[in-house]
């Protein structure tokens, strides 16, 4: 007496309510993909036609605020903040995606994995040691991988990125072992192990697309954690170096002229925000899309 | 369009906090009164510890000397050297041996009189246990002697112009027989203050003694605070709880201060920002490469946008408070074209060199603009920046790994150490070392020529680009006294200090 | 409840010794050392080489590593070669400093989410509702050192109502100590309170489908009342798991704030160290993060019991 | 008007943003003290008029017409959540159906109950923990001291759904509406539950408004009956006149598809479609049971059906020549116990699931296993599917050992033996395609993709889906449909032995019909021995020839269908079969 509404012959309340809170959800991830549109565009935009050359400098124009030729204003150097804006993009872009790259591709198996094994009697302890293991993980500050990296491979958008990637592990590992753990333990997997399905076969046949929703807001949330964390590294000198442009060090770097020119610091931060905007309302809406205990309760 | 959106937010935020903290004390909790015999001044470089026997930089030295330790001699802000706790001193004919009477009544902050002993044993320790490298400037000394406790005789092993000029840095510094076992946490010395706290990675906080031999200072508690941040120390000094930023580390802010309750004092250092080339390997061994390089760069362009056109153009390796300061900034002009046309010659057209970049403030602003303007002429940096000091000290300064690099050599008359042989920059010195060693030993005119033609030959060799003097950069408030306009000595002297 | 806090404490200690070794490891990749920043740039290789030897930095790896750890067991983290003074103070000094900020920040962000993410998700279909979600949505993307400055500017600067920067033990005055807590912890707990924010909303809202609610509401109380007295202390057990993995990551994430308002946290101690090269002292900070990190884990694990029944049953 | 207790006119309810309304002006009313059913299958629309009258209707639910209640100012629809509240537990109170989830965690019972008796004040602060102990007495509840401090979690369903009815009689309101109260517990617990919902609503002069899908149930609840179809009131009337003259075409459809005894001239149970030449419930099981002064049914008033119904002889037959060849399935002295401890394995009270079980199943058999919640019905399945293996004695299937066996004979075995499990929404991976779903087993053994598309076609065709069906995903069929999933894969690889665990409880009766005519066509088309494990002894009874009656990990009786429900030997038996609600038993008893 589940709450399935759907009696053979009574079929036509629930297509319509389902179809409306298939626009509903999608608001969200439409004004997400939108952002996100909008940046990559940027991004994209800036390999073909920037309005200046980035490392064009012109001491004369110094300073200025928002003009006919220099429509966001320019920096202390003079360069044109648009084109930075644009070169920039691709950075960010880069750093969010990557950071989350690293953490999806590493944390999530360790999860499934980890998971997986607490089944087996012999398993449970090395499950436990994997968990311990990302705990430590968990506790080693983000700041030092970052430092370290910098100092081995020369401070960049490189080792702060992977740093930044690494410092997220634990949080997929965590979210994909508790998800994991619900499909195990569900009826439908009970249903494959006795159909002779191997425990590989179920992970990735049963489990992925069963834990995708939570990791994709696990993904949302870290790509804006990646980006700040990224921003601020560059406060200690240890983010994406001069003269690459990067919002985040544009953002520190306009930290000095925050009373005398405050939209120097008000574009990058800005773009910043429409980033970390974006892929959380794109995050929300794909989870609710694919998650059918939403669907079937229509909120959202 | 997004301040205000946070502001609001703030504000709300502000106010549930502002009950959260029920009674803020408002904004500087020192009182008027107080304020008269105290004061804290603003440092960026923080010392690691008290001991520069075996630690150098610039942070200790700036604190101690001329506070806590004296010499017997020190220099005054025009470069003359003016008595210490040497009274007065004489020369022999062969100007080989120097006798120096001491001050009377002079006593160590443990209560220990100062006596010719102490001398003797600081200077003979700086041959035998210092680490610090500035300890070779002591190699030239043969003998000390000391006939009775307020005479000192030193014995050079050759006639010196810099030996008494070195005398006036750290080197010359005077310690207690007894007070050397924990230097790294004691400071134990003649000077006006005492040092009452040392919080480390925080602040010095230096007391007036009143036991001091001489003129007694006008402020009794100093405080040196450190700030990692430039911009916390000028909102710090904006709302009053610092009284002086010395040396603001982005020049910028400064702008913010041209009202009448602050002053902007814009002196010199003995730092000259080098853009140093590798002279002994690499795309700059070749001489035209390096003229290149001189002519394409647009050295007031430089200073105006990376360091807000604080500091002075110089053309060598000499600041303008050593007596043989000679303007060369003419010997290499703004060229472009002229920097084509060598680059073309020497067939380095496009080619890519390394820029090491140390992640400083004034470095990482440099190398924005000088990879511009190089660009410009047809040469393209590979910007590699370093963590200084430990990253640039190992791959640049001792393993020489790099095309060219940008830093700001702060030692007082260093032109004879940076431009040696097995130094960094690699520089050929074998026509300069003949006249550095007859200048030393000559008179003072001799000394002072020899010198002279030494920065010319090194200027005209191209063997660095000098951007410009590092500016002395110091922010205070209207009421504040005493600040020394100029550095160049180690000291930050506070004895001259005042409220008026 | 024994095997329980028996198996945890195995692994607890187990989880130091691997931290000790890989913080050792990570260390002995960094290039430069701790003699070549003390000689700086008029640095000579002898002085370099009498100064390593000084330092003991030439002794063999593994006897320095069981050195440094011999030191840690006995409580004394050893004197750092490069400062010349114990460790100890200067990481039990820092440790309190940051503690006091951050677990300030965690509680005054844990007061502004759980209010506002409950109320977004009571108040879910009107505009109340989808503002605060936007704002919170937005919050998150403030870097902590953005809304660091204009909290100074504003508060600070224009109108005076607290210092700029500064830090004072409490037990040196009481005002002075408030005064210089209230814009760092505001700045760090913003962001913090936005992402809680996010995690409340969407507990509140599992909670709010619970047929106990119903329940509740079947028994006489309003739904916001039903939601108060019922559904919050079910949503405390994944705000509480949350809260207690922000409050690990602030602990060194603090640096930045710990910069712009100059508090010597154990963040700035561990970037200056670092700077200096000074190993001992690095991996001395880094074993206390990780002790401390490994305690709130532990706290959070054993509070999660104490608020739900079921499980304090099971282990 | 003011009379009724309870007057709702034209209710209509649609949800926002969609035209079609989900209830259809619907109009009943209940005189003070009168219990009224209200009947209807899942999506009828049955729970909306509860939570219209209490109102709880959703927020995102828009609703007409007008809700009054005896002692309640104006239209309930559109009073404000302050005064309702004031009104629910004090005029109107209600138990819901899911006993598990309905009190909150984390609170003692003793404060869920205090808390409602605190809301309405009508008892003073001091004597509320007194009254707190008399509910819980006045509900049966054993050692109601220990009880009041205990948690949920510590509480049998039984238990949570008597401390449900005590919070909701506690103020002595005037109405109880109980949606589906004893649908989630066992049949033995059920009938104590019916019996005490009777009890106190007359001790307290209370309406009753009952709602269930169990016609059985209802009747011996009820004294009238409302019948909800599709968001509509289809027809009302006394039980009597409902049950034996049903005047609506889906009333006589619901009656003739819940009664498990009526088969229709091919031996099917009948169905929504094939109702109309349904005769009526006819009792003629001898209520040997012990409960009660049961008047044996004067077969008068009843129409005899046209063609006599007789046992189903098949079976019965076959299980004759089947007993000289070797039994299939040989199970002896299997017992299983579950050990918990932690990683340090601390000795902890071991949990006995199964104790020296023996049974065998012959080739071709259908057995029924027959047990409560905790009997280890399940466990028993696992171990024969091979998912487990017993603590000791051992288990044949075929010529496989299962309890030594090595993992390639028990890939084998699970190959000649599939599971088609109960929860038709949860054992269907809701990602996966209807064709992957279906095909999986076959992906095991290594079978060309073509060749597994031919096969699932022809499973689909077989449990009576179109195979347009392939490309669709779960959450696009109803339970029954999704069941037929479930059986076509559990077919697909053709196996000897078919486990099915609870196939039909979580369906509606209409649809339950049809699922179990389609296993009996299944089990004779694909000659499969049936292992059927049910808490339903009417399911068993109608599709079983053999049954196992088990009881906390013991067999407490076995032997063919027949002579088990004529004439049970242990007592358990006997009280689960006079447990089982039935709706000639109830109307033969109905005034």
């Amino acid at each position: 007496m589940s709450g399935n509404p759907s009696i053979t012959s009574a079929g036509g309340t629930t297509t319509d309510q389902r179809r409306r809170t298939k626009l509903r959800l999608n608001a969200s991830m439409v004004i997400g993909a939108v952002l996100i549109l909008l940046i990559v565009a940027l991004a994209l935009v800036s390999f073909v036609w920037t309005p200046y050359d980035p490392s064009a400098v012109d001491p004369v124009a110094r300073l200025q605020s928002s003009s006919t030729e220099h429509l966001l204003g320019t920096d202390k150097f003079g360069r044109d903040t648009l084109t930075w804006i644009m070169y920039g993009a691709r950075i960010t872009l880069m750093v969010g995606i990557v950071a989350v790259g690293i953490a999806v591709l590493i944390g999530t198996p360790i999860g499934i994995i980890a998971a997986v094994f607490a089944q087996y009697p012999w398993g449970v302890w090395l499950s436990a040691v994997i968990m311990r293991a990302n705990d430590i993980l968990l506790a080693f500050p983000a700041l030092l991988l970052a430092i370290v990296f910098a100092a081995v491979f020369s401070p960049g958008t490189g080792p702060a990125m992977v740093a930044v990637g690494i410092a997220a592990i634990p949080g997929f590992a965590r979210v994909a072992r508790s998800g994991t753990m619900q499909v195990l333990g569900s009826e439908y997997v009970r249903a494959a192990k006795a159909s002779n399905r191997s425990a590989p076969a179920i992970a990735i046949v049963h489990v992925l697309p069963n834990i995708a929703s939570m990791v994709i807001v696990q993904a949302s949330v870290a790509f804006a954690i990646s980006v700040l964390a990224e921003a601020g590294l560059s406060f200690l000198g240890l983010g994406t170096q001069a003269p690459v442009p990067s919002w985040g060090r544009m953002l520190q770097e306009s930290q000095q002229f925050l009373s005398t020119q405050p939209e120097l610091a008000l574009w990058p931060g800005l773009f910043i925000a429409l980033a970390v905007l974006g892929f959380n309302l794109f995050g929300d809406g794909l989870r609710d899309r694919f998650d059918p205990k939403m669907e079937a309760r229509g909120n959202v | 369009m997004k301040t205000p959106r946070v502001g609001s937010w703030m504000a709300a935020l502000a106010a549930s906090s502002l009950i959260l903290s029920g009674c803020s004390a408002g904004a500087s909790d020192s009182g008027e009164e107080a304020k008269k015999d105290s004061m804290t001044i603003a440092f960026t470089a923080e010392p690691v510890n008290l001991d520069f026997t075996s630690t150098s930089g610039v942070a200790i030295p700036e604190a101690l000397m001329e506070n806590v330790y004296e010499s017997l001699v020190r220099v005054d802000g025009e470069g003359e050297i003016q008595p210490g706790l040497a009274q007065d001193w004489d020369v022999s004919k062969d100007r080989k041996t120097y006798t120096f009477h001491l001050q009377k009544g002079v006593k160590f902050s443990n209560g220990a009189d100062l006596t010719s002993e102490d001398v003797k044993f600081s200077y003979e320790r700086v041959q035998d246990e210092w680490k610090n490298a500035l300890k070779s400037k002591m190699d030239i000394v043969d003998s000390i002697e000391t006939p009775d406790d307020l005479t000192v005789e030193i014995a050079l092993k050759k006639p010196s112009n810099t030996w008494l000029f070195n005398m006036t840095s750290l080197v010359g510094a005077v310690f207690d027989t007894e007070g050397t076992d924990d230097l790294a946490n004691e400071a134990i010395g003649t000077g006006p203050f005492a040092i009452e706290k040392f919080t480390r990675g925080q602040s010095i906080d230096f007391a007036a003694r009143d036991d001091y031999w001489g003129e007694k200072p006008a402020v009794k508690n100093v405080q040196f605070k450190y700030f990692q941040d430039a911009v916390s120390a000028s909102n710090a000094l904006k709302s009053g709880e610092i009284d002086v930023v010395s040396n603001l580390q982005a020049p910028e802010l400064a702008g913010e201060f041209q009202g009448k309750e602050y002053q902007i004092i814009s002196g010199t250092t003995n730092g000259e920002v080098v853009l140093s080339m590798n002279n002994a390997q690499g795309i700059f061994k070749d001489k035209k490469a390096r003229e290149a390089v001189m002519h394409a760069i647009d050295r007031k362009a430089v200073l105006d946008t990376a360091w807000a056109g604080y500091g002075e153009l110089i053309g060598s390796m000499v600041p303008p408070t050593d007596p043989y300061y000679e303007d060369l900034t003419g010997v290499w002009d703004f060229d472009p074209q002229k920097a084509k046309d060598l680059i073309r010659d020497a067939g380095i057209e496009g080619e890519t060199f390394a820029f090491t970049v140390p992640n400083l403030p004034y470095a990482k602003a440099i190398s924005e603009i000088v990879s511009a303007q190089l660009e410009e002429v047809g040469l393209k940096a590979d910007i590699e920046t370093q963590e200084f000091p430990a990253v640039w000290l190992d791959k640049t300064f001792t393993e020489h790994k790099f095309d060219m690099s940008v830093i700001n050599h702060a030692e007082p008359r260093d032109i004879l150490t940076v431009f040696s042989n097995d130094y960094y920059i690699g520089y050929d010195d074998s026509k300069i070392k003949k006249i550095a060693e007859k200048a030393d030993t000559g008179t003072e005119k001799e000394y002072v020529s020899g010198m002279k033609e030494i920065a010319k030959t090194i200027t005209e060799d191209a063997a660095s680009d000098f951007l410009f003097l590092f500016p002395n950069l110091v922010i205070a408030k209207s009421d504040v006294a005493g600040i020394p306009a100029n550095r160049v000595s180690d000291a930050f002297r506070i004895a001259d200090l005042s409220w008026n | 409840m024994i095997t329980y806090v028996a198996n945890r404490a195995i692994q607890f200690v187990l989880a130091l010794i691997v931290a000790s070794v890989v913080v050792f490891a990570l260390m002995s990749l960094l290039p430069g050392n701790a003699a070549q920043v003390a000689l700086g740039t008029n640095a000579t290789p002898e002085a370099v080489a009498a100064l390593e030897a000084q330092y003991g930095l030439d002794q063999p790896p593994l006897i320095r590593y069981f050195n440094w750890v011999v030191g840690m067991l006995t409580g004394n983290f050893g004197t750092s070669y490069v400062t010349g003074a114990a460790i100890t103070p200067v990481i039990v000094g820092s440790v309190q400093v940051t503690g006091i900020l951050v677990i300030a920040a965690i509680i005054l962000a844990i007061i502004i989410a759980v209010p506002l993410g409950t109320f977004a998700a009571l108040e879910q279909r009107n505009w109340i509702g989808v503002t605060i979600s936007a704002l919170s949505q937005i919050g998150i993307a403030v870097p902590n050192f953005l809304a660091a400055i204009i909290l100074v500017i504003v508060f600070s600067l224009t109108l005076g109502w607290f210092p700029s920067q500064g830090w004072m033990a409490p037990v040196e005055g009481l005002g002075g100590f408030l005064s210089r807590l209230v814009l760092p912890v505001v700045s760090l707990a913003l962001v913090q309170a936005a992402i809680l924010t996010r995690y409340v909303r969407s507990a509140v809202l599992d909670v709010m489908r619970e047929d106990y609610i119903r329940t509740a509401r079947a028994k006489g109380l309003t739904r916001t009342k039903a939601l108060f007295v019922h559904g919050l202390r079910n949503a405390a057990i994944p705000v509480i798991t949350v809260a207690g993995v922000q409050l690990a990551t602030l602990l060194v994430g603090a640096v930045i704030i710990e910069q712009i308002f100059v508090i010597p946290g154990i963040g700035s101690a561990l970037v200056r160290a670092v700077a200096n090269r000074d190993l001992v002292t690095v991996q001395g900070v880094v074993m206390v993060l990780v002790f401390l990190v490994l305690i709130i884990n532990l706290i959070v694990d054993v509070l999660v019991p104490v608020v739900d029944p079921r499980i304090r049953n099971a282990s | 008007m003011s009379e009724n207790l309870l007057e709702v006119r034209d209710l209509t309810i649609t949800p926002a943003g969609a035209e079609a309304p989900v209830l259809h002006d619907v109009s009943l009313s209940l005189s003070p003290g009168e219990r009224v059913g209200l009947i209807g299958e899942s999506g009828s629309g049955k729970s909306l008029t509860a939570q219209a009258v209490m109102g709880l209707l959703p927020e995102e639910l828009r609703s007409d017409g007008t809700v009054s209640l005896q002692g309640f100012a104006g239209n309930i629809l559109e009073a404000k959540e302050k005064t309702l509240a004031r009104m629910r537990s004090d005029l109107a109170s209600m138990v819901f159906q899911e006993p598990m989830s309905a009190l909150n965690p984390l609170m003692r019972i003793g404060d869920q109950i205090a808390e409602v008796l605190r809301i309405h004040g009508d008892v003073a602060r001091r004597d509320i923990p007194g009254r707190v102990l008399d509910l819980l007495t006045s509900v049966h509840m054993p050692a109601p001291e220990s009880a009041r401090y205990a948690y949920p979690h510590q509480m049998s369903g039984g238990q949570r759904q008597r401390v449900m009815l005590a919070i909701a009689l506690a103020n002595s309101p005037r109405l109880l509406i109980c949606d589906e109260p004893t649908t989630a517990l066992d049949v033995t617990v059920q009938k104590h539950m019916l019996e005490l919902i009777t009890e106190r609503v007359s001790a307290v002069q209370a309406g009753l408004l009952f709602i269930t899908h169990d016609l059985a149930v209802v009747a011996e609840v009820c004294e009238r009956v409302i019948v909800m179809y599709a968001g509509r009131i289809v027809e009302t009337g006394s039980v009597k006149q409902i049950f034996t003259d049903p005047q609506h075409e889906y009333t006589r459809g619901l009656l003739a598809s819940s009664d498990l005894e009526a088969t229709d001239a091919h031996r099917k149970l009948f169905s929504l479609k094939t109702a109309r030449s349904y005769a009526g419930p006819i009792d003629e099981a001898e209520p040997a049971a012990a409960t009660g002064p049961v008047v044996a049914d004067e077969p008068g008033d009843v129409r005899v059906p046209t063609d006599v119904r007789e046992p189903v002889p098949t079976s019965a037959g076959e299980a004759h020549e089947a007993v000289h060849s070797p039994p299939l399935i040989d199970v002896s002295g299997v017992s299983k116990h579950f050990r918990s401890g932690g990683l340090l394995l601390r000795r902890r009270s071991p949990v006995r699931a199964l104790d020296d079980i023996s049974f065998s199943v012959a080739s071709g058999q259908r057995l029924g296993i027959v047990g409560e919640s905790g009997s280890g019905k399940s466990t028993i399945l696992n171990i024969l599917s091979g998912l487990d293996r017993p603590t000791s004695g051992h288990v044949r299937v075929g010529d496989i050992r299962v309890e030594s066996a090595s993992s390639s004979a028990l890939r084998t075995l699970r190959e000649d033996l599939q599971i088609v499990f109960q929860d038709p929404f949860a054992s269907l991976d809701p990602r996966m395609r209807v064709e992957d779903i279906v095909s999986e087993p076959l992906i095991a053994r290594g079978m060309a993709r073509d060749e597994r598309l031919s096969r699932v076609q022809e499973m689909l065709l077989a449990v009576d889906l179109d195979t347009k069906a392939m490309r669709r995903y779960p959450h696009q069929f109803s339970g029954g449909q999704r069941q037929r999933i479930s059986i076509a894969r559990a077919l697909v690889t053709r196996p000897q032995i078919l486990v099915a665990d609870e196939p039909v409880s979580a369906l509606d009766v209409s649809v339950r019909a049809q699922v179990l005519n389609l296993l009996t066509d299944l089990v004779d088309d694909y000659a499969l021995t049936l292992l059927f494990v049910s808490h339903d002894l009417g399911v068993v009874k109608h599709l079983c020839s053999d049954v196992i009656v088990m009881k906390d990990g013991h067999i407490v009786e076995s032997g063919s269908t027949e002579d088990i429900y004529a004439h049970p030997r242990e007592d358990y038996t006997r009280s689960l079969i006079a447990a089982t609600p039935s709706l000639a038993g109830a109307l033969a008893s109905a005034p």
